[in-house]
């Protein structure tokens, strides 16, 4: 199972913070994930979106990025603070 | 230092502290950003800051090393609040010591823009007319380029 | 607001008053000089501050004006010493207050670029190898010629 | 009788940070006050020093300027607080 995090706008329409999912067969790296997910969540493309970035394990990766099940992907919009 | 609370701060006393801590340093600045009581959308009820720790501590620690780096620093602060604000609330303080007042303007400034614009945070605004989630402003990613 | 005083003050308080005079502002920049414990000539004992009343107040509410001209600030604050100080005393406070963080630095940034070559100050150095007046050094001018 | 005024290192130089004086005959701007007092007190050109301002009245001038008997003036080594 991997475990995925939902942050900002992302986790309002998720409806959650964190989940855990089984990757599909041939979901195997980070392209595949959006797509897959968008379309299962009925998302309408937020997932495509380029200025969301995906954090594996607690590190930014260049996408495409391959990604296993025991992985903890990570979903971020634009951050900011202050 | 960096500190990321939960819990209200009062920037008087952070400065009072870091003053202390600083001693010797001749140039002081300090950066307070405060929760506004309105917005374009509205009267502001509360604003949330949501962080996901460790990545957010590990990129305001990077970013306070390339400060360092880059100005002769003797003593640099971050706070940071997650969690619910109330408007008038530090949201933010920030605080750089050095004998070159000029360092301590830029240090402080560039960490501001980092902050607003790097730093792993999402804030949710919400008013008397809904809840929505802000992003960075064009001019913020301008003012960080400022450094790169 | 502007004042000059023979007495210490305390730069944390300072901020805390400031921060209720201008509730609503975002945005609070800060810069405090303090009086360092040592000199090129050796272990400084004291600086004594001197001004020239009423042309001294009347330059610094000038760049005061100035400031809040060229920049949107919502307040300002100049506390500067006078007299006779020690080491770690704070000889400067300067803060601004905006809804724009950038405007708050670079008005405290401008004000004291004003204070360090303009204010009608002269200050004397004492040190345990002897007394010395300090003007400003080039790279001071050079500063506050950024501005113009 | 004008009123003198000098300060920083000036005040050092004079040994006292006010004094007045009566003008001589002739002494009627700024520029001939300082070569007349610089030569008198034997400061060795301090006062004639270009750095070193002016200001009548609490104001600084331009020079040469003129003066007067009833004028109050300040010499005014470089400036700077902080």
């Amino acid at each position: 199972m991997a475990r995925l995090h939902f942050f900002g706008r992302l986790m309002d329409a998720f409806g959650t913070n964190t989940e855990t999912v089984a990757l599909p067969a041939g979901i195997n790296d980070t392209s595949a994930l959006r797509a897959w997910l968008d379309n299962e969540r009925q998302l309408g493309g937020l997932l495509l979106e380029k200025t969301i970035r995906v954090a594996i394990n607690d590190t930014i990766v260049s996408e495409p990025w391959p990604i296993a099940d025991s992985d903890d992907i990570a979903f971020l919009p634009p951050v900011g603070g202050g | 230092m960096i500190k990321l609370t939960e819990s209200p701060f009062d920037a008087a006393e952070a400065l009072r502290d870091f003053e202390k801590s600083a001693m010797g340093a001749g140039a002081i600045v300090s950066f307070t950003g405060l929760v506004r009581d309105t917005s374009k959308l509205g009267k502001v009820k509360t604003l949330h800051l949501q962080a996901y720790t460790p990545m957010t501590e590990r990129g305001i620690t990077k970013a306070a090393s390339d400060a360092n780096k880059r100005w002769p620093l003797d003593a640099l602060l971050v706070i940071h609040r997650i969690g619910d604000l109330a408007p008038g609330e530090p949201i933010v303080f920030v605080a750089t010591a050095s004998a070159h007042r000029r360092a301590a303007f830029e240090a402080a400034d560039f960490l501001m823009d980092y902050l607003k614009t790097e730093a792993v945070f999402w804030k949710k605004e919400t008013t008397d007319s809904g809840a929505h989630w802000v992003e960075p402003r064009p001019e913020d990613y301008e003012d960080r380029d400022r450094w790169s």
